[in-house]
């Protein structure tokens, strides 16, 4: 009995070689069970729906197992230090001669993001077995090879497989654009293939530079942090690589104006798609901007920040307008999702530990509303098979789980308290204004007008009477509210929201010693007062 | 003696190979080539290589050049072809032709090549053909056969490709298709 | 036991017969065809492609038993007084062009049934050019290169024309005759001129084989900069450019790959393009090594100028093979980046070698998958062929989508690997223009390649009646196809798997 | 005897410009396959003038002339293989000009 | 102190608990999530009481931190900050919050989304609940934007695109003024290093060099938006759209005092300049309200200008109070301590009275609504008196009480503003004291209409008594609004701010007061019956002096030039900039490039005539670049 305790705890202990096993589990649980729906042609449809399962809830499981395990404390704080990885595992695939294996671990600010996937990776998944699409199989299988992807991209402690990860869920994104997209899928996969081939190959190439100028020829983000703090590139090496890597990794996350790829694709991607890219796999270069390019080539960053700030002001201004504008719904979640990386964007170009605390926070928590948004948006268009803000109208009375549903995920990402996105865009704005006034009044307007767009959608799909191409529509069809099925995936999502927007502490503990251990507090403040209380000053010594 | 008979042959064979392009009948070209070709020969024998310009005469000017007007004749080209030049071609190659004789020029008659060394006297190895079985089945024992196989490949060639097809698919009108598309 | 170099040696020079051991048998498998021709009756004739077949299959399995065990040592023997040389590199290329002539003999197999074309004339060629193919590689002199060289080549002009009743064969065969020919004649001027300027006594570091390499490399290294030498190897260069498709002498390639039969348009795409590389690389690693300086601008503006002809010309071509030989191209470009950087950066030597091999496998997955939709008459094939491709025979699709992807160097497949250790090797060597141009050229391929597998695999646009039917796959292209996807997506992940190969 | 290397060079460069003048010059299939021949029998030249001219005491020199005995057979068969193709194709088209057997090109 | 800490935690806790388990489980039963909803605000309520009446909280203050997330430097706290002033907004919000839930019980028996509702009302209870007792800005500032959720969901209960304006409008206006009181707690946090309230006080008191004027105005805008000021005023008239106990309770008595609160709350962290703002806001807000409340029909709209303009008259009363209690001499008699606490006392005095006038005021307007079916043109009422007596007696209450007529509660805390701002500064007082004319005269105006004469409707004329479930509540609310003024009504923790820190007038002043409450007072009701005659069936300003009315009828044009902003700028704005998005970036940028290689390769694809003729120049192309680069021209 006691050498079963033992065992177990053995087991469940941070150290477990177990755990690190798992981070290959979620990757080749999704992966295997995708590929055998994708090849396979003969299994009734409730097995394939079963290995489908299989496949979406293990990463989830996992995701939330090492999370709770993941433990914030470990290591000393300090501005290069390799510590903060948990759970590394290696793995060498014959490349170890090149400085390539594939090596993985969480660290303070992956771990979220592995969460994120998680969730949103179960949440599509599982949304997806309401789609109605010619081949449900290859849909299903291919969203599952995506969520490896982003299990593996998120969980890469190896710059290689970071990227590798990264494309390998990129590329089902572009079938499933093509195949079941919506309209002109097409034009837009292909465009959209381009768009993002060609930020992945900057973003490469930024990342190759890294590899060859550090001269550990290796990939491996630890090796590289010891050798770059030691040995600094030079400062225009320096600047030449992060604006690769920042040219690169912008136009996957749509920095404006490299945005022009998201509105259309999401409004023409299949909702579950839609969400793992705007809600996970967008995050990709965010966090290759965070963990990578600024820790390990702090003068390219510090050289770019200004003008990234004026162009992610551009994302929450502009963007922000043109969001107003929208009249097609996907079309104005996929802007508003622009928009909101601009928040991200204009944190992480403080370059402080606020900063990027807060820019990992609003990931998290966009990741979850924005997925959550493109799904009731799918949802909609599944029951009036209308997207268009002029011609929708009153579905609440038909749909009152619906609307409210849509209300909440509005207002968290419009920011409401409550929620998590709540969090992350507080912090941004006091991370910001520490660094410029203006640029903070400048995002702060964002609050404002995201309202303004968020609310408008509401008001014109749900309230008031139906219009009269709806009450034609209506004639001939009914429209039901949601069925379990669909209401499971959006649940967790809300749920997760909430939990984070109460609880802010079950994340931002471990992205706070993740982003001690690679940014600087900065500036300081100006104060007579440390911050706060003498709670807090207790708290404050970790 | 021999610096005369050099530049009567070079002259021989230079413009008799100038008239191989310049001539309007294919056979005259070929006529031409022939003459080229033995004066090659003759050129040979000056550098004592007496055998290389047996075979040169041999194989050149009689099998390869007969097989070349057995075929124009047999085609009767001349008489439904006749040599119509393009005169922007024509100045294109003829400009292209002046560079290619400038950078002779510049590499043989002006010397950039050399230095050059002057004729060295003694035995001249080449001169004699059992020198030549010598090497072939010794040191080129690996291209000579392969040059056997090179022959047999060509061989397989001529004849597989000169066979009237048999049961093979032809697509008439495929032709017809393919010039439009 | 593992013979000692030694022994290596004391065999070599008791038979050296015995080291080309595959080249011969190769070449008595093709006699034996056109005499089982002969001898057999015309209702055993299929066996005689499967002879052809499973008798390369026994070469392949002899080169890789040579090459596994014993381990290879990198050393190079010499043989036939220099006229080749046996090195652990030559293995390899010689699997390189056994898995080249395995793949087109399976390919070659079907595509001529289906046309009722003579199949034993066909083996046989193909036999001899592969044999001829592995020589050209391992020679060390240039007379056997040069006899290796139109031993191939007039192979390719009877490959070429083989479809002898169509006219897009035989026009083809044509082009690729005189273009071939006159390429051949630079080179050869380019050879003659080296051996003058080699074998000159009044030139320091003159030697008494300058056809030899390692004799030619000793007096390049002494005279790097004589007019002889430059010209004489840039003219070598540029017959090789001909056979690589490296723009200037590209000009042939899409029309000569859409007029030549299908597999024999892979066999050219795969083997000679490679053939060309792995000469290139034979000679800048020996005689040429002390014209790096003079070479390296030289090879990165071809190598740039390939990329962006190949893959801006490539764009919005119809013709699949056109497209796959104008795409050709842009990939001679990138693997001509990668010979330059291995002027200053020799690892990028196993990056060149790995990039051919996944443009092998990448390659006749597309080809597979063009002979399945092609009509008879293939040069007419188009990308209206693919429309409904995905819904009437979903392996091909993916077989499609794997062998594109891999050729567009999309991860996790191996194309994706490939391109990254060439890029790599291009950054190391300091070559930051030509990979900006690099990078350009795989945006702009996602585009054909992209637009191709789109035509493919989404919504058909045209009604399934008007759609060109694909015949089902048998049991053999079934297998064909998984192996190869399976290697190709296996060697991008878990490169490691393949064992020492390579890397 | 004042006639040097370079005479023999000089004569041999000729015929190959020529023969390369030919090919860009001419539509006749044949005609240009002639010049093809004239550059192969310049490099021909050049070998045996640089063979005998390069002559030494412990340098015999025989490489060139083997060589050229190889490319006179690779000739040869390139030749014949050749008009095979262009003989095959004159049945087809009725043609030999070059740009009347243009099927093959962009459309 | 365990027990009060632990009595607030459940007074701020049973709420949310009532609204999870509505949500979760009551949204189709609404019998249940009532009894939930009405029994959690009685607790509440009876909890709070028992917290203040008993002595379970002896009144110093409760002071309590707990740092709940930190990123980087910055670090966000939950706490409690329990003050006198905490108490008493506490009380107003727990005892109003329960009469008004009780009297919903009766109101909404027959909506069909009464789950909704209630969830909606115990969210609100919750977050106003948290904005009192929070102990730091960035606390105040989450439940700040709850209160404004909660009145969003339930200003659109309805589900009606006018209820969805009105909703939209509330929203979005209050967002407007957040994002001001959202920089302005930032600017404090990096000034200062802290938004807690304790410790942002004793840090003014040592350092006021670093309270800039900037700081103070940006945590105003936050009160513009919440508490209804000039110029983003004008979501509160439509969010009348709401149901009457909504309007009762946020839109009247507790919600919209916040802002109010709030500048009691942080009555230390004002220039001068900005105390001169508030006043000159609050003043206007105050005059211009009361002039609209003539301009409409409708009961709730009338109430509903009425309440902005005791809201700006609560704003100015503070500003005027501060000002006051920062004068050298005034701090020389009462200490700066006290001084400090003038404004403060004022609008807290008002916004309790007003709290319980104005809950009851839209109480009976609820009632009356309810009994005539959802009629709400004054004009159509009449009659009442007979048919509904109790409403009538605590609506005539209320409205003495509101016009100041003594002894009402109204009355004392009028007065006590009226006061301080003819000793601080006479301009304003004469327009305060203006205000409290024209505020009896349309209270006369709704009061005279509505209730006396002829009932002038078929629903007015079936008018009857509305049930128990929605008396009691007047009946408890009058009580209030009659006694208000009399401390013996309120908890002994309440005294020091409602009795201590307001200047009461004595002596000569109390005379004038007296006089000029009573002439503004009865004088204005007076007026009232003269101009509008009571029971009378048409606006006879309307009629006699229609230019006059449609003066009072434009509002100043807020909404127009609003509406203009939106449709003329911000959507023009917004649609050129999508035409730029989509023409310059996405067309010129993206597909500009796209073309620019297509182009390239159709030009490329030139070279492949299929003519080897041509074919060979590329040969020779080549040779001679060949032969340049060898001879080095290249």
């Amino acid at each position: 009995m006691e050498s079963l305790q033992h065992f177990l705890l053995n087991c469940f202990s941070q150290h477990s070689g177990l755990n690190s096993a798992l981070l290959y589990a979620a990757i080749l649980a999704p992966l295997i069970m995708g590929g055998l729906l994708i090849i396979t042609d003969k299994l009734p449809a409730s097995t394939e729906k079963l290995l489908a399962s299989i496949g979406f809830a293990i990463p989830a499981l996992i995701a939330i197992w090492l999370w709770s395990l993941y433990n914030a404390s470990l290591g000393a704080p300090g501005i290069f230090n390799d510590g903060g990885w948990q759970f590394i595992t290696t793995f060498d695939t014959g490349l170890s001669r090149l400085g390539i294996s594939l090596k993985l671990g969480l660290n303070g600010i992956s771990a979220p993001i592995y969460l994120l996937a998680g969730l949103v990776g179960a949440a599509a998944g599982f949304y997806a077995f309401n789609a109605k699409v010619e081949n449900p199989r290859v849909y299903h299988g291919l969203l599952l090879i995506m969520l490896a992807g982003l299990m593996g991209a998120f969980s890469s402690i190896d710059i290689f497989f970071f990227y590798f990860f990264h494309e390998l869920a990129l590329i089902p994104t572009f079938i499933m654009l093509g195949l079941y997209g919506g309209r002109q899928s097409r034009s837009i996969a292909l465009e959209l293939t381009i768009y993002l081939t060609l930020g992945a190959m900057l973003s490469l190439t930024g990342l190759i530079v890294l590899y060859v100028k550090s001269g550990v020829n290796s990939f491996d983000l630890i090796a590289l942090t010891t050798q770059l703090a030691d040995k600094p590139l030079p400062e225009n090496i320096q600047n030449y690589a992060f604006g690769m890597l920042l040219l690169g990794f912008g136009t996957l996350v749509s920095l404006w104006p490299l945005h022009s790829w998201a509105p259309r694709g999401y409004a023409a991607a299949p909702a579950s798609t839609a969400m793992l890219h705007a809600g996970v796999l967008k995050k990709f270069g965010l966090l290759g901007l965070i963990q990578i390019a600024a820790p390990l080539i702090p003068m390219g960053a510090a050289h770019w920040a200004p003008l990234l700030m004026w162009l992610a002001l551009g994302n929450v201004l502009i963007i922000g307008f043109v969001t107003m504008a929208q009249d097609d719904l996907k079309q104005m979640l996929g802007y508003s999702s622009v928009m909101h990386m601009g928040y991200i964007f204009l944190a992480f170009a403080t370059l402080s530990t606020t900063g990027i605390g807060g820019a990992v926070t609003l990931m998290v928590a966009h990741g979850l509303s924005a997925a959550l948004l493109f799904m009731l948006a799918d949802m909609i268009e599944r029951r009036t098979k209308n997207l268009d803000l002029g011609e929708l109208g009153g579905l609440v009375r038909q749909a009152p789980t619906l609307a409210a549903f849509f209300v909440v995920a509005t207002l968290a990402s419009a920011g409401l308290p409550g929620f998590a996105n709540f969090w992350g865009e507080l912090t941004i704005f006091t991370a910001l204004f520490g660094h410029s006034k203006l640029l903070a009044a400048g995002a702060i307007v964002g609050i404002v007008i995201s309202a303004v767009y968020g609310l408008r959608a509401v008001s014109k799909i749900f309230f008031g009477e139906p219009t009269e191409p709806m009450s034609q529509f209506l004639k001939t069809n009914t429209i039901t509210d949601l069925s379990a099925a669909e209401k499971r995936p959006a649940i967790l999502l809300i749920f997760a929201l909430l939990v984070i927007g109460f609880f802010p502490k079950l994340i931002t503990e471990s992205i706070n010693a993740g982003a001690r251990r690679l940014y600087a507090d900065k500036p300081v403040m100006t104060a007579t007062a440390q911050p706060t209380s003498p709670v807090a000053s207790t708290q404050a010594s970790h | 003696m021999i610096d005369f008979m050099f530049y009567f042959l070079a002259a021989l064979t230079v413009l008799s190979a100038l008239m191989v392009p310049c001539s309007r009948n294919p056979v005259n070209g070929a006529m031409f080539m022939i003459v080229s070709f033995v004066g090659t020969a003759a050129l040979f024998a000056l550098l004592q290589a007496f055998f290389l310009a047996i075979v040169q005469v041999l194989v050149y000017a009689g099998a390869v050049m007969v097989l070349f007007l057995f075929i124009i004749m047999l085609l009767n080209i001349e008489k439904t072809q006749a040599l119509k030049v393009n005169r922007g071609i024509a100045a294109l190659s003829i400009v292209a032709f002046l560079a290619m004789v400038a950078a002779v020029w510049f590499l043989f008659v002006e010397g950039r090549a050399g230095p050059f060394p002057a004729l060295p006297a003694g035995a001249v190895p080449a001169s004699l053909t059992k020198h030549f079985g010598y090497e072939l089945f010794t040191k080129y024992m690996l291209p000579f056969q392969v040059t056997g196989f090179l022959l047999l490949i060509a061989m397989i060639g001529v004849i597989y490709i000169s066979k009237k097809p048999a049961d093979e698919t032809v697509d008439a009108t495929a032709d017809a298709k393919g010039a439009n598309r | 036991m593992i013979p000692s170099l030694e022994t290596y040696r004391e065999i070599a020079q008791l038979n050296e017969w015995a080291l080309i051991l595959p080249e011969i048998v190769l070449a008595v498998i093709a006699l034996t065809l056109l005499v089982a021709e002969l001898l057999l009756k015309k209702s055993r004739h299929p066996f005689i492609s499967l002879f052809a077949i499973l008798g390369q299959v026994a070469v392949l399995a002899l080169v890789l038993a040579n090459f596994w065990f014993p381990p290879q040592l990198d050393v190079s023997l010499s043989l036939f007084s220099g006229m080749i040389s046996h090195t652990a590199n030559g293995q390899m290329m010689r699997i390189f062009f056994l898995l080249a002539s395995i793949l087109v003999s399976l390919l070659a197999n079907s595509y001529l049934e289906q046309r009722k074309l003579p199949k034993v004339e066909f083996f046989a060629i193909l036999l001899l050019v592969t044999a001829s193919f592995m020589l050209l590689v391992q020679s060390t002199h240039f007379v056997m290169l040069f006899i290796c060289l139109e031993t191939v080549t007039v192979g390719f002009y009877v490959l070429v024309s083989y479809f002898r009743s169509q006219n897009t064969s035989l026009e083809g065969g044509l082009k690729y005759l005189i273009q071939g020919a006159l390429s051949s004649s630079l080179l050869l001027f380019g050879i003659v001129l080296l051996y003058g300027a080699g074998s000159n006594p009044g030139l320091v570091g003159n030697v008494a084989e300058p056809m030899q390499f390692d004799h030619l490399a000793t007096f390049i290294s002494a005279n790097p900069s004589h007019p002889l030498v430059l010209i004489g190897a840039l003219l070598i260069i540029s017959g090789l450019c001909f056979k690589m498709g490296v723009v200037p002498f590209q000009i042939w390639v899409p029309d000569v790959y859409q007029g030549a039969p299908m597999p024999v348009t892979a066999f050219l795409a795969v083997a000679s393009k490679a053939g060309g590389f792995f000469l290139l690389m034979n000679l800048i690693k020996g005689p040429f090594a002390a014209l790096d300086a003079f070479l390296i601008p030289l090879l990165s503006v071809l190598a740039a100028l390939s990329i962006l002809y190949g893959n801006l010309a490539a764009l919005g071509q119809y013709s699949p093979k056109r497209l796959i030989g104008l795409s050709g191209i842009s990939h001679a470009g990138y693997l001509l980046m990668g010979v330059t950087a291995a002027l200053t950066i020799p690892s990028a030597y196993s990056a060149i070698n790995f990039y051919l091999f996944v443009y092998l496998f990448g390659s006749f997955l597309v080809f597979a998958v063009m002979q399945k939709a092609s009509p008879d008459h293939d040069a007419l094939h188009d990308m209206r062929d693919y429309a409904n491709l995905y819904k009437q025979q979903p392996l091909l699709g993916m077989a499609l989508a794997i062998g594109l992807g891999s050729l567009a160097g999309i991860p996790p497949l191996a194309g994706f690997l490939a391109k990254l250790l060439l890029f790599i090797a291009a950054f190391q060597a300091g070559l930051y223009t030509l990979l900006g141009v690099a990078i350009f050229g795989v945006v702009v391929s996602i585009y054909y390649y992209f637009g191709w597998l789109r035509t493919a695999l989404f919504r058909p646009f045209v009604a399934p009646e008007t759609a060109h039917t694909i015949p089902a796959l048998t049991r053999g292209q079934l297998v064909f196809l998984i192996v190869l996807m399976t290697v190709t997506v296996l060697l991008g992940v878990y490169p490691g798997s393949i064992g020492g190969l390579l890397f | 005897m004042s006639i040097g290397l370079n005479a023999y060079l000089t004569v041999a460069g000729l015929l190959f410009a020529i023969g390369f003048f030919g090919v860009l010059l001419r539509r006749n299939t044949l005609v240009i396959y002639m010049c093809l021949e004239l550059m192969l029998n310049a490099a021909n030249l050049a070998l045996v003038a640089f063979s005998r001219y390069n002559l030494t005491e412990k340098n015999p020199m025989m490489d060139g002339n083997v060589f050229v005995f190889f490319i006179i057979t690779v000739a040869a068969a390139e030749v014949a293989v050749g008009l095979a193709i262009i003989v095959q194709l004159y049945r087809k088209r009725q043609s030999v000009m070059v740009d009347e057997i243009a099927v093959l090109k962009e459309p | 102190m365990q027990t009060p800490v632990t009595l607030l935690f459940l007074i701020l806790l049973i709420p949310l608990i009532s609204g999870i388990l509505i949500g979760l489980f009551c949204r189709k039963q609404g019998a249940l999530a009532m009894v939930l909803s009405v029994g959690s605000a009685g607790l509440q309520m009876a909890l709070c009481l028992y917290l203040l009446w008993s002595e379970a909280w002896d009144g110093t203050t409760i002071h309590l931190n707990y740092e709940w997330m930190r990123l980087g430097l910055f670090s966000f706290n939950l706490g409690f900050l329990f003050d006198k002033n905490a108490a008493l907004m506490l009380f107003v919000v727990n005892f109003v919050g329960f009469w008004i839930h009780l009297f919903s019980a009766g109101y909404m028996k027959d909506d069909e989304a009464r789950g909704r509702f209630y969830l909606g009302m115990s969210i609100f209870m919750f977050s106003m609940t948290g904005l009192v007792i929070s102990s730091n800005l960035m606390m105040m500032f989450i439940f700040w934007e709850l209160v404004g959720f909660s009145s969003y969901m339930l200003i659109g209960h309805y589900l009606t695109k006018n209820a969805a304006n009105a909703a939209n409008k509330a929203f979005i206006v209050n967002r407007v003024g957040d994002f001001g009181f959202l920089i302005g707690i930032i600017w404090a946090y990096w000034v200062f290093g802290t938004t807690d309230i304790a410790t942002l006080q004793s840090l003014v008191a040592q350092r006021p060099d670093l309270l800039i004027t900037p700081i103070s105005l940006l945590l105003i805008a936050g009160v513009l938006g919440k508490s209804a000021q000039v110029p983003l005023h004008v979501w509160l008239p439509d969010a009348m759209e709401g149901p009457t106990p909504v309007s009762a309770l946020i839109h009247a008595a507790t919600m919209v005092a916040a802002g109010v609160y709030l500048l009691g709350r942080i009555y230390f962290l004002y220039t001068p300049t900005a105390l001169d703002a508030i006043i000159l806001i609050g003043g206007i807000t105050a005059v211009f309200a009361a002039i609209c409340a003539f301009g409409t029909r409708d009961i709730k709209k009338i109430l509903a200008y009425s309440t902005l303009s005791q809201l700006g008259y609560l704003v100015a009363a503070f500003g005027l109070g501060t000002e006051y209690g920062h004068r050298p001499e005034v701090i020389a008699e009462h200490g700066a301590n006290a001084a400090a606490l003038f404004g403060v006392g004022a609008a807290n005095f008002h916004l309790t009275t007003h709290a319980f006038f104005k809950a009851l005021l839209f109480l009976g307007a609820g009632s009356i609504i309810h009994a005539l079916h959802h009629e709400q043109d004054i004009f159509k009422m009449g009659g009442l008196w007979k048919s509904m007596p109790v409403t009538s007696i605590t609506f005539a209450v209320a409205v003495l009480a509101i016009t100041g007529v003594p002894p009402l509660a109204g009355f004392h805390s009028k007065d006590a503003i009226l006061y301080i701002a003819y000793l601080d500064n006479p301009i304003t007082f004469y327009l305060l004291t203006g205000t409290a004319m024209l505020t009896a005269l349309y209270m006369g105006r709704l009061w005279f209409v509505a209730f006396w004469g002829k009932p002038r409707s078929v629903n007015a004329s079936h008018a009857h008594e509305s049930s128990w479930v929605m008396l009691i509540p007047l009946i408890v609310l009058a009580l209030y609004s009659a006694l208000g003024g009399f401390m013996v009504m309120y908890p002994r923790a309440l005294h020091f701010l409602l009795h201590d820190s307001v200047l009461h007038p004595e002596g000569a002043s109390y005379t004038l007061m007296l006089a000029i409450s009573l002439i503004a007072g009865i004088g204005g009701l007076v007026l009232a019956a003269v101009i509008y005659k009571p029971g009378a069936a048409e606006d006879r300003v309307q009629q006699k002096a229609p230019a006059l009315y449609a003066f009072f009828a434009s509002k100043l044009y807020f909404d127009e030039i609003y509406t203009f902003y939106v449709k003329k700028i911000q959507d023009r704005v917004a649609i050129i900039l999508n035409f730029l998005d989509l023409f310059l970036v996405g067309g010129l940028l993206v597909r500009g490039s796209a073309g620019m290689v297509g182009l390239l390769g159709m030009i490329s694809k030139l070279s492949l005539t299929g003519n080897i003729q041509t074919y060979v120049y590329w040969f020779l192309i080549g040779i001679i670049g060949f032969w340049l680069y060898a001879t080095g021209v290249f």
